[in-house]
């Protein structure tokens, strides 16, 4: 059973990316935000049909390499849905030049595209090269602002970073490949020993380096504050979940960690990216930066439902990359609003928040529900996906680890709250409404409607994640 | 009559409450009349209870049995619903009471409508008087210990209320400060007495107590534990050793007010108390002995004070302390009816004096003895009633002191023949200074003319109420006394306690001694005061300890000090330790943490430390020197230090 | 009839109705938050004669499943611990928006965050399920944080993320107490009335862990020692409505919680803890009383005579008796009022004078004879004069505790003293002696004012004289409860 | 006896021109080692029997990537660099770190010391394209794309700003 | 000729490729660095499908997949680097610094 049309949708994003790099020789550049239209256009057809393609079971297509089920499926929509917002950001954001929009968008779908491989592959080679997929496009993303020397520098050290951790990451495949004579997840049988456990654990570090998980968060800060807004607000979500993905699918289900004595690096792993990302963010200045080392924070408590390693605490992954995603685009969604004013760079000091709720009620609002809620604060969605990683972390014992959790959100309120400081407590510089673009708002009002309604009746999400939980084998 | 003793309470409250609230404030207010009126029916219907009461025998209980609040409670480890019952008690004492305080009441009243006229708040100052009288037939009538209290600790506010009356003044406020607190310092210890008394009854009602009591389920111990705590409560109330102090100071207060409360009914609450609970007491010998004493050294050193003392207000509340002694010690002595005889002619003479005394201050606006003398022509009135009165509480044969402090010293003398020679002592000081009050008031020459000069007798509204008081002043003890009234009134249901018997001839002497100590009074003061003088010169040390009043209230000023300091050491804990602990302490631990992760890192920012902020900015320094100072290959280096590590861990398993 | 639904939402209504009324129209905004507030006050006094009285256990439930995939659900419901507070809170919430209605900046904004601060509050005493109750207390949090940091004093900023921090610290444990019962449950459920009757099978290690999870959150809340000290700067800093909710509402939440699951849910934990909580109480009450003395500020006085007060709750609670219970719930309500009252009182004479310095004023009674009166009326109350509503639940907390721990009360009864005396010197100074010629040209009481504080002062003397209403409300609960502890 | 003798000298290459490749200051002479190396392991892909890949390592790795590090090279290359130091100041964690790396990696290394070939190497390239148009045949059309964005990126960072 | 001798030539290569990462100053020269990692790591490809999984070719179409990654990628680094050094003119790391705290 081949099973092709389970890879429409991958080809249909693929054909749309190619089309887009073609466009852009031929459509003027003052047309360009056309082929933001073309290209989020595309990205909603992908997900429709991914939509369409849900199945109930797994299925192992083509070369056997990847399996379409509804795991692949739930995550493969979740970064579709990242990656249209974030082509809605793009498109109101002012400092990206029109005449390369369509190379944008289609290094944007490359990347997605990348993703929805990583997310559905069952074999270390295809995860290796759609991680590279997603690797190479972002270090491009990642330097667009060509004039912009953070820009540049912000894309440097994220290749840097990349190469040396997918260079790593192939030596673990290759131990890996040394101790089980495949390249495959599945079907393994018992494997073991010290060149398999070294193996996982070099492979872990190229997954770590692209979920931000500390100690290979360091490039996150500073590819992110360089990185223009959208492909920041993109790089801290997409392949961040998408990786999660694949460390669910790899260390919970495929070759439980437990199983390897992997799940005390997992809790190390955990508690150490919150903490770091958390007690880091308190003195940045600079919110895009405060916000990068918050999506490493972040990414320590989705750990914690790898760490906890039942159904409980992959659907707790699901739950909380779902909630994470509207928040953190929301937030982004006003960073960009704010700081996107028009001068070279952008200023996202903390100081450009100054009396924001004077200047646009609504966005301050809205800011301070995405950042209550990324600090875990009900009745907001990211309480729910909080409470539920934290369960699953009590299910299973790791006490020790939730109280760690729940210290490190106390902490996190402290710089989102300096944040909502600025926006409501400090005055205004200049009183100038400040008014966005109506993609933005689109965007922004789609992230709090997910914010408002999960947080509050989040029984739907709930339900479908528990469905979605089923993944091969 | 008595079905309807609740209402005695209640309308001087109502009484209170329409002057406060009806009409505006205005000198000349004519409100006041109402409060007089409230207090005169009230008089009529304490003498019809008294009439009922003194005919009938056994203590009585009216209706109606209100509830006035439920709650939960325990006993023998089952939760119910305890009902706290609002109900009256008349028995003998009470009706004394009522009558008693009713009856000065509404002399006050009517003195004070001259006394006050024209005063900014006259109409308050009628309210507040109305609310004392209520919350005092309240504490009189209530046959529920914890209602008792209440209405203990709203006379006591009424009291605070009064004392600081002229607030605008610097010394009232202080006084009235004063005595609230020292008298609650007092009721600390009835707070206990009263949780104790539920905890170990489950009960407020006196009633159901005396039962309890009766039954011989009370441990001695518990009561006496008990009864300290109300003896504590009581000498706050009633100015005993060493509380006494507020009292002196509470003379700022208006006269009238001084009379009313702080000389024939507040004070006496505290004995009252005592008597109301006395077959508790009756169960522990050491709470007696305790009260007995305790009433004896108050009595003594009031006494001592009283004698130096030239401020007239003063002179009258020293002798109040004193004599509330008297009853203390007598009621300590199992002498239940003299004491409860003592207190009741006690208030009639003493709120004579102080009216006396009110009546010469407001005539020559000055309560310094030494700038009077020789009122005697110019306030005939005055004098004369001030002298009966002085007379009977100096003990002169057949008035109605000499009846009450008779009864007492023989008591006291067949329970212990040492507390009887205190008493003696204080109570022949207590002829001696009664008399030098009235000499150097009354008698000799005016020692300052002008005050002399302008000096008149006070209003019919004045003298009429000293007239009628000195009236029973002279008779009461007698009215009391004959057929045994007080006796039955007050009947001492005790096994007889077998002591020492009392002399007869020892009461005669100890009159003789009195009056020859109001003629000895007449030596030193009667003319020039150079015999004083003198006197002064040599026992200088004595005086000023007695001036000085025992250094008691540098004492209390130290205690307050002591206080004070306690509490800005509490605050300054509380800010600089708590407060730090959780900022700083807090911050401490991350610095641990930064110190930990700074072990790369040589360049560690030392910063001062500076609450929150600054300690989360040490730690974010920390961090940041450490993991992002933007160098890649120090990053690069991070991660092989941490597989390296990882692979170290797992694989040595 | 969803009645405590409505009761609890109408407020977020209405702040979602002044979210979405235009700009600059503050008098209609004004005019909608009290008016909401008022519904929601009308309705749960409507609640009052409803509620039955001899019925021990909740009333007016209502259940809807909400997360069933979590075993979250919305449940509703209250006996007599709880609907007192819920009243109060109303009544509360009321006053406070009457007393607000001074403020001039950003009215559109603070009466958007009163309100579902309200809803909040109503919602912590009215949830039967342990998220959903978590849920309102995190819900409290925020609109607090801004109420003090953009109208506060001074220090606003710092004393607005203070408070956030150190109530959101013990609260985020007192999820993870959440979690573990949930967990220990069998079957698992946040159910609070399952819950009650569950924890005969927990092990007492397990209960006593759990209950220090639950106490951190709560203590911070009441605010217990030593963990107080966000109180007094939050106190001072915020203005004087947000005060006056503060100390009658908030801080009666930890109480709440500490009767309803640390006892309810978790009594071996609760008598393990039992000897160390009398010494908070006590410690509370003394050391609040004395640090409340050394104050020059009266509004930092009363904040500490806060402490001082939630001592006597946590004493009647240490106590362990119906009697106790009742004294901590009824201490709470007239706390809530009396204690509102005052802070309302030290926001008139701040308006006025903009100083709160106890030494600045003097001889005040001349000049501003009504509001002196209520002053005084409301510091008796507060000292706990018989006849003022601070009298009775005072005293209860005393007999409860003092069955078992009669030298702790003791200590406790000096904490009275200390609390007349430096009430007693604040009116010494304050409002007796010769006047203070800086202030002869202070104002009394303006209608606004006086619409907001009789009220109180009325329910002052109310409650003090015929305590027999409220108390009624909760014996029967009361009583049933007891009898956990052994 | 001839095969360990050419496995030594091809391992000598490859790891002296490793050495070279990051110690020597001319980033030049960098890059030529970083050829010989490449060659040197497509010489261990030969002495295992790997032969397409030989070729595809001799191709690609040191006719492509060498040929374009070094053309890079000497597009940026300054003769005022050759005296700067070209490593940093981290060197000897760096050291410490490998050297204890080496001791693991050398520890589960030894589990192999006694493993020989159990046949002897055969052609692989036929193999090699069967599995690449089969199984492989997603990522081989994926590794495409991977390809193009390269070239879409370097196309986009080396043209010249137009604006 | 053992498994170990060839694992122990591409142990050695990798961790003088990572040397050269963690210090080389300039860029060219830590791209270099990888590229000798990723060649380790094929040469342990290789080395396991020839000596223990003679089977199937897997192993050596990974190195083949490898190789095409490490073109790309070089390529996007390059072209990084030169856009860089048209910006800053240095290809010294260190002095990249500009983001940081």
């Amino acid at each position: 059973m081949t099973h092709l049309e389970l890879l429409y949708p991958e080809m249909a994003l693929a054909a749309m990316a190619l089309g887009l790099m073609l466009a852009d020789l031929f459509i003027a550049p003052k047309h360009g935000k056309l082929l933001y239209h073309l290209a989020w256009f595309s990205a909603a057809v992908a997900l429709c049909i991914v939509g369409l393609t849900v199945t109930e079971s797994a299925y192992q297509g083509v070369g056997t390499l990847w399996t379409a089920d509804p795991m692949s499926q739930f995550f493969k929509m979740l970064v579709l849905l990242t990656t249209i917002l974030c082509l809605l950001l793009g498109l109101e954001y002012k400092q990206l030049p029109l005449r390369h929009a369509g190379t944008f968008a289609a290094l944007m779908l490359f990347s997605s595209l990348g993703m929805m491989f990583l997310v559905s592959g069952i074999d270390l080679l295809l995860i290796f090269i759609a991680l590279e997929l997603i690797s190479i496009s972002s270090f491009i993303l990642t330097g667009f602002e060509r004039k912009n020397a953070k820009s540049n520098e912000g894309a440097l050290k994220y290749f840097v970073f990349g190469a040396f951790s997918s260079a790593v990451m192939v030596y673990g495949i290759s131990l890996y490949y040394g101790a089980t004579g495949t390249t495959r997840l599945i079907g393994l049988g018992e494997p073991g020993g010290p060149l398999f456990t070294l193996s996982l654990l070099l492979i872990l570090l190229g997954f770590g380096f692209k979920a931000s998980i500390a100690p290979m968060h360091f490039w996150v800060p500073d590819a992110y504050e360089g990185a223009p807004l959208p492909v920041t607000a993109f790089l801290s979500l997409a392949p961040k979940i998408a990786t999660m993905g694949v460390i669910a699918r790899v260390f919970m289900l495929l070759i439980p960690a437990a199983q390897q004595d992997l799940t005390t690096v997992f809790m190390i792993l955990a508690g150490l990216t919150m903490t770091i990302g958390n007690f880091t963010a308190l003195f940045q200045t600079n919110v895009k930066r405060m916000l990068a080392y918050s999506s490493i924070a972040q990414a320590g408590y989705i750990l914690i439902g790898i760490v906890s390693g039942d159904a409980k605490g992959l659907e707790g992954v699901m739950l909380y990359s779902f909630v994470y995603v509207a928040m953190n685009i929301g937030a982004f969604a006003v960073v960009q609003a704010v700081g996107d004013d028009g001068t070279a760079g952008g200023n996202y000091e903390l100081s450009a928040f100054d009396g924001l709720s004077k200047r646009s009620f609504g966005l301050a609002l809205m800011m301070v529900l995405f950042l209550l809620s990324l600090s875990g604060i009900p009745p907001l969605a990211g309480f729910i996906g909080k409470f539920y990683i934290f369960s699953a972390a009590f299910k299973t014992g790791h006490y020790g680890l939730a109280v760690v959790a729940v210290l490190n959100s106390v902490v996190s309120v402290f710089y989102y709250m300096k944040i909502a400081f600025h926006m409501f407590l400090r005055p205004a510089k200049d009183e100038t409404p400040l008014l966005a673009g109506p993609y933005l708002y689109g965007g922004l009002v789609l992230a709090l409607l997910g914010v408002l309604i999960f947080g509050i009746y989040p029984e739907p999400l709930i339900a479908s994640v528990q469905a979605s939980a089923q993944a091969l084998p | 009559m008595l079905d309807y003793a609740f209402l005695i309470p209640l309308i001087p409250l109502a009484a209170s409450l329409i002057i406060l609230l009806g009409g505006k404030e205005d000198p000349h207010s004519p409100l006041p009349y109402v409060g007089v009126a409230a207090m005169a029916w009230c008089l009529v219907q304490s003498l019809f209870i008294f009439w009922d009461v003194a005919t009938a025998t056994a203590p009585l209980l009216p209706a109606p049995d209100w509830t006035w609040f439920s709650f939960g409670a325990t006993a023998a480890g089952k939760p119910y619903i305890y009902d706290m019952p609002l109900n009256v008690l008349i028995d003998g004492p009470a009706a004394l009471m009522l009558v008693v305080v009713t009856l000065v009441s509404l002399l006050v009243q009517v003195y004070s409508l001259a006394y006050m006229h024209g005063d900014a708040r006259f109409k308050r100052y009628f309210a507040f008087l109305s609310f004392f009288t209520a919350s005092m037939l309240g504490l009189v009538v209530s046959n529920n210990l914890f209602v008792t209290f209440a209405c203990w600790e709203l006379v006591g506010v009424s009291s605070y209320l009064l004392i600081g009356f002229w607030f605008e003044k610097q010394g009232p406020p202080y006084a009235a400060k004063k005595a609230f607190m020292t008298t609650k310092l007092g009721d600390c210890g009835l707070y206990l007495a009263l949780l104790m008394v539920f905890i170990q009854v489950g009960s407020f009602q006196f009633t159901q107590i005396r039962e309890f009591v009766a039954l011989g389920y009370m441990p001695p111990l518990i009561a006496t534990v008990i009864g300290l705590g109300i003896l504590f409560g009581a000498a706050g109330k009633s100015a005993q050793f060493p509380l006494f102090i507020w009292l002196p100071d509470a003379m700022e207060g208006p006269t009238p007010v001084s009379a009313l409360i702080h000389a024939a009914t507040m004070v006496a609450a505290g004995v009252y108390l005592v008597g109301r609970m006395y077959f508790l007491f009756a169960v522990s010998p050491t709470a007696m002995e305790f009260v007995a004493w305790a009433g004896a050294i108050t009595a003594f050193m009031a006494a001592t004070m009283a004698m130096v003392s030239y401020d007239i207000k003063r002179v009258l509340a020293f002798s109040t302390v004193s004599q509330l002694g008297f009853m203390m010690c007598a009621l300590g002595a199992y002498g239940y009816t003299a004491g409860l005889f003592h207190l009741t002619t006690h208030a009639f003479f003493k709120a004579l004096l102080f009216l006396g005394a009110g009546s010469v201050i407001h005539a020559v606006h000055t309560n310094d003895m030494r700038q009077m003398g020789g009122l005697s022509k110019k306030m005939p009135v005055t004098f004369v009633t001030m002298f009966i009165a002085s007379l009977s509480i100096g003990g002169f044969p057949l008035l109605s002191g000499w009846w009450s402090k008779e009864m007492i010293l023989e008591k006291v003398f067949e329970h212990d023949p040492r507390l009887f020679y205190v008493l003696t002592a204080s109570a022949l000081m207590t002829a001696f200074y009664m008399f030098r009050m009235i000499f150097l008031t009354f008698t000799g020459n005016d020692r300052d003319h002008e005050k002399h000069h302008h000096a008149h007798e006070s209003p019919l509204m004045m003298t009429a109420p000293l007239v009628l008081l000195a009236f029973l002043s002279v008779f009461t003890g007698w009215l009391l006394h004959r057929h045994d009234l007080i006796g039955r009134l007050l009947p001492f249901e005790l096994a007889e306690h077998a002591g020492h018997h009392f002399p007869h001839w020892l009461g005669y002497a100890v009159t003789g001694l009195a009056c020859g100590s109001m003629v000895l009074s007449w030596f030193f003061y009667g003319g020039d005061l150079s015999a004083v003088t003198a006197l002064k010169e040599k026992l200088l040390p004595l005086f000023n300890l007695l001036e000085r009043r025992y250094f008691l209230d540098e004492f209390f000023l130290w205690l307050v000090d002591l206080c004070d300091r306690a509490a800005k050491l509490a605050f300054w804990f509380d800010a600089h330790v708590i407060d730090q602990v959780f900022i700083d302490g807090w911050g401490l631990v991350m610095k641990i943490f930064a110190e930990l992760s700074n072990l790369f890192d040589a360049l560690f920012v030392d910063k001062t430390v500076d609450g929150f902020g600054g300690l989360t900015m040490d730690v974010g320094v920390g961090l940041r020197s450490l993991v992002t100072n933007g160098q890649i290959q120090e990053y690069l280096m991070y991660i092989a230090v941490a597989v390296s590590l990882f692979a170290t861990l797992i694989l040595s398993r | 009839m969803h009645m405590l639904t409505l009761i609890t939402f109408i407020p977020v209504l209405g702040a979602l109705i002044i979210l979405a009324w235009p700009k600059d129209k503050d008098d209609a905004v004004r005019v909608i938050g009290l008016l909401t507030a008022f519904i929601s006050f009308a309705l749960s006094v409507a609640l009052f004669f409803l509620f039955d009285r001899k019925d021990p256990t909740m009333q007016f439930k209502e259940f809807a499943s909400w997360i069933p995939s979590m075993g979250i659900n919305y449940a509703l419901g209250v006996d007599g611990l709880s609907y007192p507070l819920v009243l109060l809170t109303t009544f509360m919430s009321l006053i406070s928006l009457i007393g607000s209605l001074g403020i001039k900046v950003r009215v559109k904004e603070y009466f958007f965050w009163f309100l579902i601060l309200e809803a909040g509050m109503i919602g912590v005493f009215a949830a039967l399920d342990l998220v959903l109750f978590y849920v309102f207390w995190e819900l409290t949090l925020v609109p607090m944080y801004f109420l003090i940091g953009i109208w506060g004093g001074p220090k606003k900023e710092f004393a607005a993320i203070k408070f956030f921090l150190y109530t959101l610290t013990g609260s985020v444990f007192m999820l993870l107490g959440i979690l573990a019962v949930y967990f220990q449950s069998n079957p698992h459920t946040f159910d609070i009335l399952t819950l009650m009757k569950a924890h005969a099978g927990w092990s007492e290690r397990f209960q006593i862990l759990v209950f220090i999870a639950f106490y951190l959150g709560l203590a911070v809340k009441i605010p217990a020692f030593p963990f107080h000290t966000w109180l007094p700067l939050a106190h001072v800093e915020a203005p004087t409505a947000v005060s006056v909710i503060l100390a009658a509402v908030l801080l009666k939440m930890g109480v709440y919680g500490l009767m309803r699951f640390c006892y309810g849910m978790l009594p071996l934990g609760f008598a393990w803890f039992l000897p160390i909580l009398i010494v908070i109480a006590v410690i509370n009450i003394v050391y609040g009383a004395l640090c409340a003395m050394a104050q020059t500020d009266m509004k930092k006085m009363v904040a500490y005579s806060s402490v001082n007060h939630m001592g006597y709750c946590l004493l009647g609670i240490a106590g362990a008796t119906v009697t106790g219970f009742s004294g901590a719930v009824f201490q709470m309500i007239t706390h809530g009022i009396i204690t509102g009252a005052l802070f309302l009182l030290v926001g008139v004479i701040y308006d006025r004078a903009h100083t709160r310095d106890i030494s600045a004023f003097g001889g005040l009674a001349l000049k501003i004879p009504l509001y002196s009166a209520l002053m005084f009326l409301t510091c008796f109350a507060s000292l706990g004069l018989p006849g003022l509503a601070g009298f009775v639940g005072e005293f209860l907390c005393f007999l409860g505790a003092f069955q078992m721990w009669k030298w702790h009360s003791a200590v406790a009864v000096l904490g009275i003293l200390a609390t007349a005396a430096f009430f007693l010197r604040m009116m010494e100074k304050v409002f007796m002696g010769p006047l203070n010629t800086k202030w002869s040209d202070l104002e009394d009481l303006t209608a606004r004012e006086l619409w907001s504080i009789v009220p109180l002062a009325v329910l002052t003397v109310a409650l003090g004289v015929y305590p027999k209403p409220a108390l009624d409300l909760m014996n029967t609960t009361l009583v049933s409860m007891v009898g956990l502890l052994k | 006896m001839l095969a360990p003798l050419v496995f030594y000298s091809l391992a000598a290459v490859v790891l002296l021109s490793a050495l070279a490749v990051v110690t020597l200051r001319n980033t030049v002479h960098s890059a030529l080692s970083l050829g010989l190396c490449l060659l040197g392991v497509a010489g261990l892909f030969a002495s295992l029997g790997a032969d397409f890949l030989f070729a595809g390592q001799i191709l690609i790795y040191v006719g492509g990537i060498a040929v374009l590090i070094m053309f890079v090279v000497m597009l940026l290359g300054r003769a005022s660099d050759l005296h700067l130091r070209q490593v940093n100041n981290q060197w000897m964690a760096g050291l410490l770190i490998c050297g204890i790396s080496l001791f693991g990696l050398l520890h589960v290394i030894g589990l192999f010391s006694k493993t020989t070939a159990t046949v002897s190497p055969v052609p692989s390239t036929r193999l090699l394209g069967l599995l690449l148009m089969s199984d492989y045949a997603v990522p081989f059309e994926l590794i495409s794309l991977v390809l193009l964005a390269s070239l879409l990126g370097a196309i986009f960072f080396s043209k010249a700003e137009a604006e | 000729m053992t498994l170990a001798h060839y694992l122990t030539v591409s142990a050695l290569l990798f961790l003088i490729g990572i040397f050269g990462a963690l210090t080389r100053r300039n860029i060219i020269g830590i791209l270099m660095s990888i590229e000798l990692m990723f060649n380790a790591a094929n040469i342990n490809l290789v080395a396991f499908n020839h000596f223990l999984h003679p089977g199937s070719v897997a192993g050596q179409a990974f190195v083949l997949f490898t190789i095409t990654i490490a073109a790309a990628e070089v390529v996007v680094g390059l072209a990084l680097v030169l856009a860089i050094y048209r910006n800053t003119d240095t290809t010294y790391v260190e002095e990249f610094n500009l983001l940081k705290g």
